[in-house]
């Protein structure tokens, strides 16, 4: 039903370094990333982390929205079941990402590119290696197009001869969604 | 030279110009007035009073606003801090450029009201309509009668326009400034009580009224203004419902028939009496 | 009149589709609407010429989703730019009557003196109407009790006006656009013919004093009684050919973005939910009156034509069964 | 006991008559014949002498309970006329807090499935109409809760969902099953038709309501209408009493039980079988946890 006559956005499979989003708890994997990070452990840098307080505030639809906007793997990652600081969110995380990562993949979208992590604060290793496991498998499997509502869009400031000859020039319309 | 986008005329109504803004100045904690003018320095638009303008800062959104006054070169709206949108127009700062369409909605009957006793009535940001009114009728003071303003608000700092209230109007032997709060307060030896008695007590000529403010003031002034012997039809005021286009399409601003944003945003009690009783 | 064998359609078709960008109804993973030519030829959809579409034409001047204008504010800057217009002429094959009507009723809403809509004015302008008479009308078809021609299609919208002949079409020219365009097809034999037997509506009612009577009703206990049952979904307003109300939006990525018009629906919320909290269409009852009432009373006192044309869209899609018919008839009788 | 469909409707015209006459209850919600034979429509009945117009047939779909979420903030007690799902959706709003046990009177009525009004709208008049999809998965076509009933109890003609649908999709490639949701989300005209027939979906306010919010944006895209699709089957997993409704009402046709049913199968397969709206006593499985739910996040 959509005819926005605006290009959207493709990526080039050379060169592709994939953009990981890593939705951190507070108190456990932030805590391991930092620890990794002090530890000067090295994994590339196509992480962004995101700090949640609890991997249970994570919902489906901030992973549908971050796949929607450009990122091509998804990490949700927070404490050991029987750690939580809220004593009991990680374990409705749990029971929730069974679905979550089942329904991900039932629409389509690649496994590798959305995994669900206990990482610790002591896990600074595990982080690491996680992280680095993620980006290597996602480079192997290129770009994710899937569930992408991205655009580009160019603004000109046109002189008024300009948009005169915008008018009367033969721009592309881009077809309805066959 | 380059020029700007705001040198071709725009054939689509729904598309803004842009104006930048100017100035901006603190009416109450909560109403901000803010200056605008196109990048080249000139006006927007010119409006007549009570018409409106549609504000927008395209990444939140978009509005209807009413202009309270007007200069050769700029208009001025003093916008209340209530939703999304005004709130990102509150953290504005002086040089912001935004998006200004307009001027909407028909405006005040100015040919109806010349030669009369005007009575203006306002409550809180509802004096932000009537304000372009008061200022045409005080540059063209021989067309009108008698001109009385009746203003109130919440408390002290709730009054907007303090500098009209106290100073540029209430200096004026030509027309009379009443001021209201509606609890007494500290530093404040006004008049104390709602707009709607105070209305009584001062028993204007019963001309012309113009009313405008919060539903429950203007439920209560109109009961006021009709016990004094305004008629229906001679009693105005300015409505406000959600708008989105301003141009009578988009359909959300009716009531009935009317759309507030082409019809509107004035109308006689006597009209409203005919128009289905939803907004 | 020019006829054309049914067998060669697609050939027609095709011909249409070379010189211009041909928008047809097609059946698209069991969803009926108008779509590009290109879908059937690809066979993503086929073509749907067996009754009318449940997403009716009106997407095709006043798409669900369109970008008016793009922006970009950076820090204080603000910098705006119109979209492109067309930039090829459409034709629009198999439009039905109640359609184009409906297409009127925009006309009245768009292309008013003095505010008219240029995005709307261009994809008209640009666009060559065939308009398809219906000779078996579905069940819920009340066209021609709302005061529709159903042996001609309305004038100032359609283009070339098509006759079910059975084994063959049958074009005419309505207007010099229309013409043009039809002389430039090959492949069709001229003569005449009679016009093709109608089967009757089985919905039939004298909407006469319609308007006039729902002028005294707004206070009525039958909107309690048709209120009851609404949902307050948007599928009636979206699938209606002349419910045209939109939302602006705005879509951004970054510092740039772009402004939609979107449609929208008087039984949402959010369409009259004002920013300080004032409702003044807050239940069922106040939006349901409002669609009706627009419809049948409200567009009337302003354009003097009735918004509702008789589709049977709503009718076949409400998801509780409202019948607007049931609702006419128990006004006119009241 | 009366058991054909003329029968069962005689008696639902007399239980209307006694509670309405009685004043035990202040209106009664049940069915009337609609514009077309394969039409019911929801009716409002105030008066005893409007009970006739009550009817009783095989496309009585609409689901009445949720209508009792209409009246909880009014003084009306509002009797309902309720098949099996519509009991289960009435145990799953009452769990809910949505409506109040006191404020509804809820006549149970047997049911032997409804027919697909869909199908019947594209066949020649006349022709049999098969059942409605979600009425073949029916394992309680009788009330499962109620104040009165009607007619004696059916015999369930399904004892075990069908997943072979859901099992089709699981098979297919990642491509291909995205390639199939796209098909289908591309359609969706965001009408919220689904929704807000839904008796899972009871929220008082929705976040896709609130586009101000930038939850969802209102551009209808495939993207963005899998978005809505996505996050509405996750809302009511758990919950789902499996009406089917939300696919039956849908304009464009969008499989939207293929979603809910993958729920349902994991939820069953993960953390033990569960029936929405069985009882009022079984918390709903998102509601809860175990902590010997499975482990692979480790």
């Amino acid at each position: 039903m959509s005819d926005n006559s605006v290009e959207t956005v493709k990526d080039t499979a050379e060169n592709f370094e994939p953009k990981i989003l890593v939705f951190a708890c507070n108190w456990c994997t932030y805590a391991g990333a930092d620890l990794a990070g002090t530890s000067r452990l090295q994994y590339p840098p196509n992480v962004r982390v995101l700090r949640v307080p609890c991997s249970c505030r994570v919902n489906p639809q901030f992973v549908i929205r971050a796949f929607q906007r450009g990122i091509d793997g998804v990490l949700v990652a927070g404490c050991h079941p029987g750690d939580c600081h809220y004593t009991t969110g990680n374990y409705y995380t749990r029971r929730r990402f069974l679905l979550i990562n089942r329904m991900m993949e039932y629409m389509g979208i690649d496994p590798k590119r959305f995994h669900t992590r206990w990482i610790s604060g002591a896990e600074g290793p595990k982080f690491q290696q996680v992280v680095t496991e993620m980006i290597e498998e996602v480079k192997a499997i290129g770009p994710n197009r899937k569930l992408r509502d991205d655009m580009k869009v160019t603004v000109n400031t046109p002189s008024t001869d300009e948009i005169v000859a915008s008018v009367e020039s033969d721009t592309k319309v881009v077809d309805d969604n066959a | 030279m380059k020029a700007s986008a705001n040198d071709v005329k725009r054939l689509n109504n729904l598309i803004p110009k842009v104006g930048v803004v100017r100035e901006i100045l603190d009416e109450t904690p909560d109403v901000k007035t803010f200056r605008i003018s196109t990048p080249e320095g000139e006006k927007p638009f010119t409006p007549m009073p009570g018409q409106l303008g549609m504000y927008s800062m395209p990444a939140v959104g978009e509005a209807m606003f009413s202009v309270t006054s007007q200069g050769p070169d700029y208009i001025d709206m003093a916008i209340k801090k209530t939703g999304v949108l005004t709130e990102a127009l509150h953290a504005m700062e002086v040089g912001q450029e935004v998006g200004i369409r307009g001027p909407y909605g028909n405006g005040f009957p100015i040919e109806k009201l010349k030669g009369r006793d005007i009575t203006f009535v306002a409550g809180g940001i509802g004096l932000a309509p009537v304000r372009s009114l008061i200022l045409y009728c005080l540059e063209h003071r021989a067309d009108f009668g008698k001109i009385n303003i009746i203003y109130g608000g919440r408390s002290k700092d709730d009054l907007c326009f303090k500098k009209d209230l106290f100073e540029n109007w209430a200096n004026l032997e030509d027309a009379n400034v009443y001021v209201t709060i509606d609890r007494p307060q500290e530093g404040w030896d006004g008049h104390v009580g709602m707009v709607p008695d105070y209305l009584r007590e001062i028993s204007p000529n019963p001309e012309v009224a113009v009313v405008c403010g919060p539903p429950i003031m203007i439920k209560f002034a109109l009961v006021a203004l009709r016990e004094l012997g305004f008629k229906d039809e001679d009693i105005i005021t300015t409505l406000e419902l959600r708008m989105k286009c301003g141009i009578g399409k988009c359909g959300r601003c009716n009531i009935g028939s009317n759309y507030v944003c082409l019809d509107g945003p004035v109308f006689t009690q006597a009209q409203l009496n005919e128009m289905p009783n939803e907004y | 009149m020019k006829f054309i064998e049914k067998t060669n359609l697609t050939s027609l078709l095709a011909q249409l589709d070379a010189q211009y960008r041909l928008l047809v109804p097609v059946d698209y993973h069991g969803l009926t609407q108008f779509a590009p030519y290109s879908q059937v030829d690809s066979g993503v959809s086929q073509l749907y010429l067996d009754g009318n579409v449940t997403v009716s034409p009106k997407t095709v001047y006043l798409p669900q989703s369109e970008a008016m204008y793009k922006f970009s504010a950076q820090g204080k800057k603000l910098a705006i730019e119109e979209m492109p217009p067309l930039d090829r002429m459409q034709v629009l094959f198999g439009v039905r009557h109640c359609d184009t009507k409906a297409i009127q009723c925009l006309d009245k809403v768009f292309l008013d003196d003095t505010f008219a809509d240029p995005q709307y004015k261009d994809k008209r302008d640009k666009t060559i109407v065939f308009s398809l008479a219906c000779n078996n009308p579905k069940a819920t078809c009340f066209c021609e009790s709302m005061g529709i021609d159903r042996a001609h299609a309305e004038q100032s919208v359609a283009d070339v006006q098509v006759y079910d002949l059975g084994e063959r079409y049958g074009f005419e020219a309505v207007s010099d656009k229309g013409q043009a365009c039809l002389n430039a097809l090959n492949g069709m034999t001229d003569g005449e013919a009679k016009l093709p037997e109608q089967k009757p509506q089985s919905i039939s009612f004298d909407a006469q004093g319609l308007p006039e009577k729902l002028k005294e009703m707004f206070d009525h206990p039958i909107w309690d009684e048709y209120a009851f049952k609404c949902l307050n979904c948007g599928t009636c307003s979206y699938i209606c050919p002349t419910c045209h109300c939109f939302d602006i939006n705005n879509k951004m990525r970054g510092t740039t973005g772009l402004k939609l018009r979107t449609w929208d629906s008087c039984m949402f919320g959010e369409y009259t939910q004002m920013a300080g909290g004032h409702q003044p269409r807050p239940g069922k009852k106040e939006r349901v009156r409002n669609r009706f009432l627009h419809k049948l009373q409200y567009f009337n006192e302003k354009h003097n034509m009735s918004l509702c044309v008789g589709c049977g869209r709503c009718i076949a899609k409400c998801p509780v069964n409202m019948d607007i018919t049931k609702f006419i008839r128990q006004v006119i009788a009241e | 006991m009366p058991n054909t469909f003329a029968e069962i409707q005689n008696e639902m015209r007399n239980i209307a008559k006694e509670l309405l006459e009685s004043g035990e209850a202040t209106m009664v919600i049940g069915w009337e014949k609609g514009a077309l034979p394969y039409q019911s429509t929801p009716v409002m009945i105030r008066s005893a002498e409007d009970v006739d117009k009550l009817i009783w047939d095989e496309y009585c779909q609409q689901n009445l309970s949720t209508y009792l979420i209409d009246y909880i903030y009014t003084d009306e007690k509002v009797a309902i006329f309720a098949k099996g799902c519509d009991t289960r959706a009435y145990n799953r709003l009452i769990q809910d807090n949505r409506i109040k046990a006191e404020k509804s009177i809820v006549i149970g009525v047997p049911c032997l499935g409804m027919k697909n009004a869909r199908e019947a709208a594209k066949l020649p008049e006349g022709a049999e109409v098969p059942m409605a999809n979600a009425c073949k998965e029916c394992r309680y076509p009788n009330p499962v809760t109620f104040d009165r009933k009607i007619g004696e109890d059916v015999t369930p003609w399904c004892t075990e969902r069908d997943f072979s649908d859901v099992e089709a999709i699981e098979a297919l490639s990642a491509d291909e099953k995205y390639a199939f949701w796209q098909s289908q989300y591309t359609k969706c005209i965001r009408c919220y038709a689904c929704r807000n027939i839904c008796p899972a979906c009871n929220c008082t306010s929705c976040i896709f309501d609130q586009s101000a919010s930038g939850w969802c944006s209102k551009d209808v895209n495939a993207s963005e209408n899998q978005f809505y699709g996505v996050t509405r089957a996750f809302h009511v997993a758990g919950r789902c009493i499996e009406c089917g409704q939300c696919e039956m009402v849908c304009p464009s046709e969008v499989p939207i039980m293929l979603m809910n049913k993958k729920f349902i199968k994991d939820i069953d397969s993960l953390f033990g079988a569960h029936e929405a709206g069985i009882d009022i006593d079984t918390p709903a499985p998102l509601s809860h946890f175990s902590v010997s739910d499975p482990e692979e996040f480790m």
